[in-house]
Formats: structure tokens, C-alpha cells, sequence
């Protein structure tokens, strides 16, 4: 079956947190949150939780707004998203804004719970569609969160990939570097240097990621497409119908 | 305790008070709205932990000297426009924070505790930039620097609510955040949808999503009061409004345009 | 999710554990009875923040090493007799607290926090007999010193609660410390006067006193289990059979006389 | 009209905190307890709170057993009150036990809230029926909480009174000191001294301690007595029936 770039990313991100059993999405997180919600269908067996901030579905809701950021220090969540408006190559990420603070000239909502939640979930996973030298920089102009820290400082968590239009890297935490895991079907290696501001490591003929089979894009088009249009109906009515 | 009109709530509210607003669902548009109409300035909003359409709206309607916040947008409908205005020209102040900091925050208000640790935070530039916030040695873990996040004791919180009854208990349902904010704040002022002649803490069911009146300066009904935003169970967000909003919130007048419609538009439903 | 019987609930939890049992309303008799069946030793009681008869029980019955808390008493039936006798007899550990340093412990937990301040405690001989409990500057006015306390992380809360669903939510009305308790430990056991077909987090009354099943790793039915202690709406607390209790518990076999007349009585009731 | 000892020490009780708004009161408080209702029906329209610990009535009750210490943090709570197995000349009280610690020959229940709650509540009356030497002692064998604090301790709180079957006590924060008050009527100073065993301050013509009036007492079997045997059948039927 064929299938459009948004339900390919769903896939592709599901893959990489198909072996977590506790899933948190933040708010305005469409495609991450289908991933969660699609890999929790792949695994009904297991019984994963799916916690999506801003829903009002008990079944994905805390039952405090505190209670997401308890669970991440309590050990309890194994994979969340973060995204940036800038991100570099060392996985700093920037949700704040460009230019001298606090008068930034170009100026993001802000760092929500990034710096927080980027130290205490194990597999956080950056994801960020648009794939630019504008984005993907070699250092970020103001860190909202930090991609790696000192032995000293407490951190169980941090980044392991990041997704974006164009391909996935891992993330080697030791190394403080990303590593070209796969390219997206009809992009090229050539395309990615070009457009990647960080420098990265990569194989000359980079893997290409694989694409969802029918069985899995049936589900997605079924059972998660339903819980999707609950929590996010504009982006469900944009893809599915 | 039961106020006639939301106007008169607000004037309840001094100007240069601390303010907490939580982020959603019980955002109390209408209180706002009277807030600016009552002319209210030099406020410091802290948004719990993020802020959306009410804290943008309060700053384009110049009644805020600073935002401590995680992040204010307007959600699906974009960059909060007043917001990031400010922060470019510098006429408000901001204090950056992370969701976690601002719960932690409120939760030392709430235990009358100085301060509270909380892990994260080392190595961004939210922390770079906040000298109110410090950092000590774990006395568990000499080796391990952590962070104290200072006291966050609003003056008000205000938010709006499904129902009041007549002795001003609050019920809240699921929403125990707005708990936090009570317990936090010195008073707190509360639009609902409706007051009722039961005692809401004598019924087993209600009591357990009911916040005393102990805890509450105010009540007055706002029917609609958290309109165009949503309020669960009662009405969802009204994303044309939200994103009309947006549009005019770039001028001055667009502002003033669409404080009055909906000024009127809130007040008259009640 | 949903056990047999107490007594393969009671087997989940592994001698040397720690346990966090809450003060009241809520002690879950007929599993502490089943514990004290399965030959359980080594126990580490945290009270939360007081103890009473299950405390007491299980330590006339040789099934506890240590006990953190605030006080254990039978109320209005008097001390609290194996208690008492443990601690003249050196035969447990006391760790000595106040009621607020285990709620704070225990939020410590919740939070994943290191420790949690607390004004209080300067100058107690509780302070100097707990070397675990750290005396810091106050960072934001160092002249002040403030008392740290360790988190407090049991491996196992149990409690006996109103009712369940088949999914293991558990509906526990106003009783939000439980909420803390299970937040706060590892894992979570409770016995439950029914279980119900539909879905306590899907009903908007009953979510606000509902810990999701997330939270739990076990749930019993125990009818009346928490007598002869009581379950507000449910039944009174016996205090004739409490107060036998505090004579029989002077000796062994006393002690040994109720346990089995209570065992057979609660878990005939299932 | 006449009454008995027990409505004297409530009205005695409810007297010395009829100046507060908040008033809270421990578990197994009966005395205390049915003073503080008595004051507040004795100023009705001034809306006085009043928490009772163990009450299941939502007109005393917090909505969670930390809530009464974090309202005392917050500075909400005027008047509360503390006992003590000893007591000493410089208000320390003891609810732990005697002897060497850890294995005291003598064991009581534990500090409970004390070891906080006398340290933040400004209005703090100690309250022990039983007044002899071996319980109002010279030093206490163990502090569970501290009469009073260095000035470089956050304390906004502590004792301001001491109330026993004999007299009344003020507490003199400055200089550490009990004053007598008044005595009880039928009790002489004599008998204070020869029954305390620390050191206090008094006149050789101490005040009689003022019993209550008919108005009161009416109030104290009506309203209250019915409110208390809510919350305290055995004592209401011990006093009242």
C-alpha cells in the first residue's frame, strides 16, 4: 500500500520506541503521539501505558498536571519527545529563542518541560520535521536543555535519536555525537550534509529507512486513526480523510 | 463571599499583585477581561506552568510588568503575538523557567517550605539566566550539584470552575492543579458556572474534587467565563475566536477590538 | 491485576521489604492478617505518619525489624502494647519522626527528589538521634539552618480501599494521602470491599478519587477488610474487639488467640 | 448553674483562644476540641475555622492528612494544641518516652506533629489534666519538642500558655518563663507549688481562674455538646448524659 510522509514517520518513530512500556507525548505532539498510541497497538500484549499531555481522554490523562514531571524523577516513563528550534550537534536544544537574552530577536514560546525532562527519561527522542542549516546547527544560541551533561550531575535520561524529513540519527551519548542511522526512501546522503548544520558521522552508503508494511499502516488507519482524531482532530481530518 | 458581577471580582485584585493562572481548561477569560477593565496594572503573572491566550491578552492590554514562565503560546493557533512583542521590546521582564520549577515553586508555598531541590535544570541557559535560583551540594551526595528552586507565593490565584455552593466551596473535579494554586497563593478568586444550594463537601462523591472555602476570597458566576477557551464537560475551545485573536492582537486596535466584543459578549451571558 | 484471595496477595510481598501503611480508615487488616499467615519477617514499617493495631500486630507478631514514625498508638484504647514492649526491649529499630518529615520523605519520593526541606525539628532530640536527617544552610538566607530529609521510598504501600475496577483503578474518595503513598512507592498492593464492571476514570464524579491502575501491581477482594478498624460510609471501628486486642496482645499466645480468630473471621467474610 | 471540671477547662480553653480565626486540634483532644467549637459558637459572626484531626465531618476535615501541616507552614493556623508525658520549666515537651534512648523503660506514642507544629503556630497552648511532679518536671528526659529556639531559627510559632486541672500558666517567650496566671477555684497556690516541679513566676495573691457563665454553659450543652458527640461520643456521654 502506499502511504503519505506523516504516516512514514509515525512508523518510523514507533519503531524506535517499540521496546518501552511507558510512552509520554507533549502537548501539540501529533505524530509522536500517534507513534506512542500505534506502538501500543503492535504490543497489545504487553500493556503499555500511553500518557499525551492535553488530552482529556482518562485513559492518556495524569490526574495532575505535576503528576508527568513526578512520574519522569520516579523512574516510571521510558520514552518522550522533544523538539527545537534549534538543535545542534551535541543534542542541546533550543526552545527559547535567538539573539541577545532577554531581548531575543527571534523569540519561542519558551523551554516547557525540556529542562527537565531531557536529564530523567531515558529515551528521549528529538523529533523535527523540517530538516535545515537553520535548524539543525552546529551550536544552539541559547540552551533550553542540554543534550549531554557532567558525571557529577543526575541524569538517568537524555537523548538517543533524532527524526526528522529526512532521515534518523542515533545519538552516542559517550561520543556526544550523532550518527547517520538511516536515510528516508528517495533522499540522499548528499541532500543530508547539505542541508545538516552539526557535522555528524555516516557510513558512504547509509541504510534507508524502511516504510510501514500493509499490516501495520491497516492498524494505523483504523484503530490509532480513531484515538488520534479524539486527541488531535485537525491533524487526523488532514491525513485520513 | 458570592459577588454580584465579575467586574466587581476583579476590582478585588490590586494592581502590582502576583497573579497565578493555571495553563488550561479553567482559564478565567471573563475575570480577565474585567481585570483589564478595571484598569489593573504592574501585574507579575506566573503561568502554571505555561500560559496561552489570558497572559498574552493581559500583556497587549499593558497590564503586566513580568512573566515567569515555561512558555505562552496560543497552541494550535500559533506564536502568542503580545508575548513575544514584549519580550523584543523589552517592555516586560522575563523569568524563564521549566514546568517542573514552577510546580516545585508553588509546592514550597504550599508547605510555607523556603525552598525546594529539584533535579535537571544544571547546564541550560534558563538557569544562566535566573539568580534567584541556586544551586548547593546534595547533603545526601556532596559530589552532586542540585537546584533550589525559591518560593513561589502568589497573591491571587484566579481560574474559573464548573460550580460553586453558597458557603464558596469550590468544586474542581479532576483538576486538583487548582488545589495547588489555592494552597499556594495568599487568596484566590474563582468565576463558576453556576453556584448550587447543596454543600458540595457533604456529598461523598463531590467532596473529594472540592476545594474549601477555607482556601477562597471570592465567587462570582460567569456564565461562560472561560470562553472562547474551553471548559470540560460545558464547552470546547472556540478555535476561529482563538485565531481571530491572533490576527488582531498585532495592533493596538485589534486588541481593543476584540477585548470589547468579548467583553460584552461574556458579561451579557450572565 | 485482580488476586484470588488476600493471602496471594500477601505472598507477593517478599520478606525484608518496606512497607508504608497509612493511619487510618484505610488499614488493610485482612491482608496484614494473611502477611502474618505467610510467615513474613524482616519487615521495615514506615507509618504514615502514625501507626496503630496493624502496626502493633505485626510487630507482637515477630514480622518487623524497624519502624519509622511518628507515634503508634491504639487511640482511644490505649498504648500500643507490642510496641512499647519492642522498643524497652530493643527487639526493633525506632527511627523517631514527625508527622510532616514523612510526608515530606515520602513527596521526596513522589517527586524523585533527593531529600525535602522542612522548617521544625531544630532543636529536638529527634534530630539527635536520626545521624540519616541532614542540617543545611538555607540557601536564599544562610544564616538560617533547615533540616533535609532523606526520601523515603517504600518498596510496597498496602491499603484497603472502597472499591476497585477489573482494570485495578482504585476508587479512594477524599483519602488523598493514598494517592501519595502509592505514588511514592515501588509498588502497590490493595484489598478492596468490591470490584466493579465499569470504569472508575471514565465516570467524572468518581475520576477525581481514583488512582489509575498504572499506580497498582495487585488488587484482593477482602470484605470488611479493614476490621475491626473502620471504612468511612462502610462500617464503624469495633472497639470492643480493640480493646481486646490490647489486653490479649500482653502475651504470646493472646496475641497468637486473635490473630486466628480474626483471620478465620475476615477471610470467611470473602 | 453549675458544672463540672471538664466544662470549666473547656471554657477556661476556649477563653485564651477566643482572639484566633483558625483554630486546629489534634487526634484524642476532647477538651481541647469542644473549646474550640465553643468559641466559635461564641462569636458566630466572625466565621472562625475550626480543623479537628480524626473528624469525619467535612466541616472539620482536611481533604489530606498533610494539610493541616502545610496549612501551619502557610501561616493559616492561629491556635493549637500540644501535651506532654513531661513538661518542663522551659516548655520543652516530652511525648516520647523516659530513660536511656533508644530503649527507654518508659515509652509513650511518639512527638506526632510537635516536633513541627510548635514551631510554626503562633498561639500554641499546652494542655495536661494530670498536674503533678512527674509530669510538670524540672527538665524533660527527652525533648520531642523545643520550648523555645536560638534567634537564627525560623520560628513563628510556639507555647503561649499551660493549662492543667489547677491553674492557668502564661509563657513568657522572652525570658523562658511560666507566669501564674490563676488558679483554679477550690485550689490553692500552695498546692501549685507543691505539685510543680519547675520553677514560676507568681503573686502572692494570684487570680482565680473565672468559671463560665449560665449563657455559656447553655451554649456549651446545646450546640456543642451535639457537635462534640459527633466527633467524641464516649467523652459527650461521659460529661453530658
Amino acid at each position: 500500500m502506499k502511504f503519505n510522509s506523516q504516516e512514514f514517520l509515525i512508523h518510523t518513530i514507533a519503531t524506535l520506541i517499540q521496546p518501552s512500556n511507558t510512552i509520554a507525548v507533549g502537548v501539540l505532539s501529533p505524530i509522536p503521539g500517534s507513534a506512542a498510541l500505534l506502538s501500543q497497538q503492535l504490543s497489545k500484549q504487553t500493556k503499555k501505558k500511553v500518557f499525551i499531555l492535553g488530552s482529556s481522554n482518562p485513559k492518556f490523562k495524569t490526574n495532575h498536571g505535576v503528576e508527568i514531571f513526578d512520574l519522569a524523577g520516579q523512574g516510571r516513563i521510558d520514552s518522550f519527545f522533544l523538539s527545537g528550534g534549534q538543535i545542534d550537534g551535541i543534542a542541546n536544544i533550543n526552545l527559547t529563542g535567538i539573539g541577545p537574552y532577554p531581548k531575543q530577536h527571534t523569540r519561542w514560546s519558551g523551554a516547557f518541560g525540556s529542562a527537565y525532562l531531557y536529564f530523567l527519561i531515558p529515551q528521549v527522542i528529538l523529533f523535527r520535521e523540517k530538516h535545515n542549516r537553520e535548524v539543525l546547527v552546529e551550536s544552539v544560541d541559547f540552551i533550553s536543555a542540554p543534550g549531554s551533561s557532567p558525571k557529577d550531575t543526575y541524569r538517568t535520561g537524555g537523548p538517543t535519536h533524532l527524526v526528522t524529513n529526512l532521515c534518523v540519527f542515533d545519538f552516542n551519548r559517550e561520543e556526544k555525537q550523532f550518527y547517520l542511522r538511516s536515510i528516508h526512501p528517495k533522499h540522499s546522503l548528499e541532500e543530508v550534509l547539505d542541508n545538516t548544520g552539526f557535522n555528524f558521522r555516516y557510513s558512504p552508503n547509509p541504510a534507508i529507512t524502511r516504510g510501514p508494511s500493509d499490516a501495520v499502516l491497516e492498524i494505523l488507519r483504523t484503530e490509532v486513526s480513531e484515538e488520534i482524531s479524539e486527541i488531535y482532530p485537525e491533524f487526523a481530518k488532514k491525513i485520513w480523510s | 463571599m458570592i459577588k454580584e458581577t465579575s467586574y466587581e471580582l476583579a476590582k478585588e485584585i490590586p494592581s502590582g499583585s502576583k497573579i497565578a493562572i493555571f495553563k488550561d481548561s479553567s482559564v478565567p477569560m471573563t475575570l480577565g477581561l474585567n481585570m483589564i477593565k478595571s484598569g489593573i496594572t504592574d501585574l507579575e503573572i506566573v503561568t502554571v506552568p505555561t500560559g496561552g491566550l489570558l497572559v498574552d491578552l493581559l500583556i497587549g492590554s499593558g497590564c503586566v510588568t513580568s512573566v515567569e514562565t515555561s512558555g505562552v503560546s496560543l497552541g494550535e493557533a500559533g506564536p502568542a503575538p503580545c508575548f513575544t512583542e514584549a519580550i523584543k521590546n523589552g517592555s516586560i521582564t522575563i523569568k524563564d523557567s521549566t514546568c517542573p520549577a514552577i510546580y516545585a515553586g508553588l509546592q514550597a508555598s504550599e508547605k510555607g517550605n523556603p525552598f525546594m531541590p529539584l533535579r535537571g535544570l544544571l547546564g541550560s541557559d534558563i538557569l544562566t539566566h535566573r539568580n534567584d535560583i541556586k544551586e548547593i551540594d546534595n547533603p545526601f551526595l556532596p559530589k552532586e550539584k542540585i537546584v533550589c528552586l525559591p518560593t513561589i507565593k502568589p497573591d491571587f490565584a484566579i481560574f474559573h470552575a464548573p460550580l460553586a455552593d453558597r458557603d464558596g466551596n469550590i468544586y474542581v473535579g479532576i483538576r486538583q492543579e487548582l488545589r495547588l494554586l489555592a494552597h499556594a497563593s495568599a487568596n484566590t478568586l474563582v468565576t463558576v458556572e453556576e453556584v448550587t444550594n447543596l454543600n458540595l463537601l457533604s456529598d461523598p462523591k463531590l467532596a473529594p474534587g472540592t476545594i474549601p472555602a477555607f482556601y477562597i476570597g471570592g465567587v462570582a458566576v460567569a456564565k461562560g467565563g472561560a470562553k472562547p477557551l474551553n471548559l470540560p464537560h460545558h464547552y470546547d475551545s472556540d478555535f476561529q475566536q482563538i485565531a481571530r485573536y491572533a490576527k488582531l492582537a498585532k495592533s493596538e486596535e485589534g486588541i481593543s477590538e476584540w477585548i470589547t466584543q468579548n467583553l460584552i459578549e461574556n458579561n451579557d451571558a450572565n
